[in-house]
């Protein structure tokens, strides 16, 4: 693995940063107005970052999304990034008609129109294959009823990208399809919410939800293979988040130990808490590096060796974010507590991340399923 | 050594144990089991009920309510008070009480103590400021003697429920020379004195339940000084050192680890409920392996320290206590974090305040409250002397050095 | 539970104390005959410690049992307490008929016969009831096949306390029986082995041995719940065992911080070394306090109950020593990998008394599947 | 940023490994297999195969026998040896050599650097002492110079295989005075000088490769002194900034990951596989995920470095790589320990060094050796600065303090 960022890249970086660290404090002096950032989004080109040149986009895989949500993590941006750039625009570009391209994705990179994806289910907990919203043929159009669990950005959304059975029992690997549903049309109710991180949220519900046959994306029954790439790429993004607000957080953290003055010391004088910072500092360079590899893996043809880095990216990041997260609060004392201070909003990011698509737990598991690559010695 | 406590101690448990059951009020125990907030309702009807009882102030001197129990019975108390979801008795009852029977003036005991018994007076605790955390002999709010008044300026921090507060005890600094601990003096002041302005700090939690202090010139009479001038180092050192018996947090841990496997087998996946998977169910056991242990622990110690006579429970054990409790305690919200799931993700701060309501719970009703509770459980590793310090003073008594 | 001991424990204790403190010193000075300080165990009551007053015994229990073991361990000593006198010796005065009582328990009082229990089987790893040696009736005799697996001090036992097979399936609960075998009988060969804490130990091999009928232990067929609570008693001694070596170990630790100097200061003086002994002495005091409760668990009637504690004191008292024993290591630096320093010594006893009768893994399994006792209120 | 190395990276890697799987002695390999001690032969048979080769030197200018490669191939070279069961080149070539090359004299070169690379001459280290562990500077063996020879007095410790060793390469104090950093001597001594004494160190592994070094009037020619006078210390540095390049161990811990795997494998329990119950094999893999992330992070800073030409590999960032490479290494004895079950009791020293023979094992032929390796791996954390170093020097680099 090449873990050196080439030249485009870096100014990708570079630019992301500058962004990023603009809009925070844009945001830090007056609220800007939510639409008015995406736009810039997609002034800079970063809403294309996903698509084939064909398509007006950058032609962006992984490792450019990680890059971008990274600076995204850093600064505490809430924008539906990953959602939107990371999966729904590849799997619409894979698996979208020639009219879906031609009628979708030139708005999506111009950021007018919004596109979410609606993959997890009440009672399915993180299985992708749980899934219980029917789709019905109905003459030339389809009728959508079921309820999608905690969907980022819905209520900002145009557009959901729902997984629903067509065939098969709930939990099946096979008869699942994806269709584009427009959040304005008759029996999509959200019930809105707000994440731990401050992000717009909504539980959807679809109640004979009519939609033209046409917007199904791909072919009948056979949508898994790539809603599971798509969350592979959501996660190797968030992983990228993650790794931003981590570094965020320690790089506070260090300021903190260097400023704080206790019996008559910088608080960084004192050994235990320097041992404490180190801990966190190897547990992000951990994080960092497999983020990047994971990053890298989004991309490669071999299903079962990208399953291996995702699963072990989002097991290590969210490791290393629980570790980082709560010695940060405890390196900071009661004033890491405090709301305001804003080493809690990091932590708050982290504890989110942990949580979609997949905990420690359900990752851990499916590492341990996938088989490990052949060609050791012996 | 026996396996059980003698009867009495077990009657004396099981009398506690009912107590709890036949009066806590239910609304306050529902807030407790589901990690809702309290407001000070829930606490003072909890006061009066045990203020009837003649059990509100069990570590006083009998001659001022205290009940007389040995150290044992004081941590059976705390342990099933906290295991049947009472909310904890703060602030005053076992900080400044104590202090004021040892050291108030007779005025002073007759214009407070009964009426903290009876649940009328609440106190704010004026220790930490900004700039004095663990350092605490570094204050710097300074009072000023003017006749027969203190008049004091500046600030005070950490302050937890001080809108709640009729008095504060506070630590001022009268005297400006000599050691840090010297030239501290220890005053109660009214809440409602001119001068004097409280500021609420939102925490991670989404809680509101601290406050910064502000004096601006408040003037403190005299004879609401708390024994003699530039002494307070003294009184703060006695006050700090009541209230070891609970500090594991065991009855607190007890009824998590009850949260715990309710959750766990509510929680499924695929099909399975969580606590029926060994991943999920040994950790379940190591934690609780962890906590017999600790309460073994706890109760260890304490019958150590009453056959030593010393009578406050433990000495620098206590820190282990401290130590084990808080990070035991933090380990259990971080698996309830965990049992949740993606439900940890929603967060709405009306349902920590009121619940659910008539309105159908966003996902398993009892994923709502995880993740401020998570959150919150943060602070107790931190506050009342963070762990990092603990761990200083129990190796200086284990090395001397 | 009341912790605090009563004046006979403290008396035993002190005795205990004195005893073992003395043996070590000996020790060390010159090596002496093994079986003089074998007698000398039994001189003091020791070796009848666990017998009832009717057969010479003192009527000790868990307690005292691991008040002796305790000062065992705190001095390293390798007499086989723990099997004769914690396992053994109960269980054929539970057991044994008025002849086994009056032929064998006042010389096992006298030290003049070791029996030690042999329950365990090369494919069984922790399992009692994996149980694969047979017992077949042969006339008025038994002829007893299998082989048993790190019996610890075969090579020095006269007699073996032998679970066999003589109905069910292996794995089976029912259909274990116990028998007494002298290690001279034609047909038992051993292959003598030393423990990692230099005890000496031994692969047993039964081969159609023939014993008397009446060598049965307890009714044919039913010995499982005896063997178990027998287990059980081993384990809170070994408990008893390990947390005296854990705080010898931590007081050798803590005068090495205080004596060692580096860059001019005690090592002791180093905050990160301090924070590392204080999470020694936390460990200790756990286990301390876990493997007390077992001991008095051990004798309550309840199987269910005393299953709990047992496995709770087995797996804290694991996990504390693996934590004490390495952390000893760490702290002490190269001096700590040196056989002739000492504190390797503890560690590898620790391993040994971790790895005896169920590891962490297996009683944290076997606790999960033990009932919670019922009780708590709402 | 790539998935994949270069196809000329690729092929190098194919290239060692197959040079390894060719070219290493079966019995060598056998012994690192399954955990057994090696002796003198199995690395000197090694050397002289990669001698041969022209790979025994690959940190050398390409004058004095190096292989000029780049950091990522030196990184490569030592994975695969590691990870195809090969003796690490120890000692002299990687610490005295460098130094040689860099100070010593035209005769000193001749007289060693091509004994060192045929594998007929072997170094012992004479660095540490009884009194100075991590705190090197404060070493006291002295040398005095009395006319054109130095007389050397004291001890050296820790020293690895000094029984091997034909020389020593040894730190001395001359001076006295001045900072303790100043007035030390970089020598080189013959092992069988008169008054040289050697003896040997038994660790708790049951292992005896570590001895202690007594001098006694010792006499080592001038011409036996590296560079100048009192200015051992820069030499010291100098040589231990070397080496960092496979510092997290990760051909070492492959190799361990296998054996984990197959022991997991091997051992049942109530007719269970470990290897396929959620307790143990979620345990390997989570050791299995850490691993990876160790790789890549390893990867990452040797690249790293290459970009910014520093050529050496990673600087403090190898800290962050020995501390978590011996950690993980260390969690993985104790997983084997742990999968060994009541097996990793038996000790027989004689198995560590011989192996059964034509005996049957007692259990599992793969336990005799888990309890031996278990202990032996505690050092990794203490040798080459230990972690608590390690982390020392971490803090300061984000601190700055």
């Amino acid at each position: 693995m090449d873990f050196i960022l080439n030249e485009e890249q870096m100014l990708l970086r570079d630019m992301a940063a500058r962004f990023a660290a603009d809009a925070r404090a844009r945001q830090e002096k007056t609220p800007e107005e939510p639409g008015r950032r995406w736009s810039r989004f997609a002034e800079l080109g970063l809403l294309g970052l996903t698509l084939g040149e064909a398509h007006g986009g950058l032609g962006g895989g992984g490792v450019e999304t990680m890059i971008v949500a990274e600076e995204m993590g850093r600064q505490l941006l809430t924008e539906p990034f990953v959602p939107a750039v990371a999966m729904v625009s590849p799997l619409i570009g894979e698996l979208g008609s020639k009219d879906h391209h031609e009628q979708i994705l030139p708005r999506l990179a111009a950021g007018e129109v919004l596109v979410v994806p609606a993959f997890l289910e009440p009672e399915a907990r993180y299985d992708l294959a749980q899934v219980a919203t029917i789709a019905r043929a109905d003459g030339d159009q389809v009728r959508i009823t079921g309820r999608k669990a905690v969907v980022l950005n819905a209520p900002q959304a145009d557009l959901l990208l729902v997984s629903t059975r067509s065939a098969g029992a709930t939990g099946a690997m096979e008869g699942i399809s994806l269709y584009l549903v427009p959040c304005q049309a008759p029996g999509v109710s959200l019930r809105a919410i707000t994440t731990l991180d401050g992000r717009p949220a909504a539980e959807v519900n679809f109640d004979a939800v009519a939609v033209a046959a046409t917007s199904r994306l791909g072919s009948a029954g056979t949508a898994l293979p790539a809603i599971e790439r798509a969350v592979d790429r959501g996660i190797a993004a968030l992983a990228g988040e993650a790794v931003g607000a981590m570094a965020a957080l320690l790089d506070l953290t260090a300021e903190y130990l260097r400023t704080r003055k206790q019996f008559g010391a910088p608080i960084g004088k004192f050994q235990a808490l320097q041992h404490k910072l180190v801990d966190m500092r190897v547990a992000l360079e951990l994080a960092r590096s497999v983020a990047a590899a994971a990053a890298m893996a989004v991309d490669i043809p071999d299903a079962e060796l990208r399953r291996r880095f995702i699963s072990a990216a989002k097991v290590q990041v969210t490791r290393s974010g629980r570790l980082i997260g709560q010695a940060a609060i405890q390196l900071h004392g009661a004033m890491g507590m405090t709301e305001e201070y804003g080493a809690g909003r990091y932590l708050k990011r982290l504890v989110v991340i942990g949580a979609l698509y997949g905990d420690f737990a359900h990752h851990l598991e499916r590492f341990a399923a996938t088989a490990e690559p052949a060609g050791l010695p012996n | 050594m026996k396996f059980t406590l003698s009867p009495e101690l077990e009657a004396f448990r099981q009398d506690v144990r009912r107590f709890v059951a036949d009066n806590l009020s239910p609304a306050t125990r529902a807030k407790v089991d589901e990690g809702r907030r309290l407001v000070k309702a829930d606490y003072v009807d909890w006061y009066r009920i045990l203020h009837a009882k003649g059990w509100i102030t069990p570590g006083w001197p009998v001659e001022h309510g205290g009940t007389d129990w040995s150290p044992l019975e004081r941590y059976i108390f705390e342990e099933e008070t906290a295991l049947g979801g009472a909310p904890p008795v703060t602030g005053g009852i076992n900080m400044i009480g104590p202090v004021l029977i040892a050291f108030g003036t007779p005025e002073q005991k007759a214009a407070y103590l009964p009426a903290m018994r009876r649940g009328d007076l609440w106190w704010a605790q004026g220790f930490s400021e900004p700039g004095s955390g663990s350092d605490l002999a570094s204050l710097s709010t300074k009072a000023v003697l003017e006749g027969d008044h203190y008049v004091v300026n500046g600030t005070k921090i950490w302050q937890t429920q001080a809108a709640y507060a009729d008095m504060m005890f506070a630590l001022v600094r009268t005297r400006f020379e000599g050691k840090p601990q010297e030239g501290i003096t220890l005053l109660l002041l009214d809440m409602k004195s001119p001068g004097l302005s409280i500021q609420p700090i939102r925490t991670i939690d989404g809680g509101q339940e601290l406050y910064q202090c502000f004096f601006d010139n408040v003037r403190v009479p005299i004879e609401n000084r708390v024994g003699a001038d530039s002494k307070g180092w003294t009184y703060a050192k006695y006050l700090l050192g009541f209230e070891r018996h609970g500090i594991a947090g065991i009855g607190h841990a007890k009824r998590q680890m009850v949260r715990i496997k309710r959750i766990a087998a509510a929680e499924q996946d695929r099909g399975t409920r969580l606590i029926d998977q060994p991943r999920w169910g040994e950790r379940i056991a190591l934690l609780e392996i962890e906590l017999m242990a600790l309460e073994c622990l706890s109760l260890r110690l304490i019958q150590e320290s009453e056959m030593m006579g010393a009578g406050k429970g433990p000495g620098v054990e206590a820190s282990i206590l401290k130590i084990r409790g808080t990070e035991l305690r933090q380990e259990m919200f971080e698996l309830l974090t965990d049992l949740t799931g993606p439900y940890v993700i929603p967060f709405d701060e009306e349902v920590m305040r009121s619940g659910w309501g008539n309105a159908a719970p966003v996902g398993p009703a009892h994923a709502a409250t995880i993740a401020s509770n998570y959150l919150d459980s943060r602070k107790i590793s931190i506050y009342g002397g963070a762990n990092e310090i603990q761990r200083n003073v129990l190796a200086k008594s284990i090395l001397g050095l």
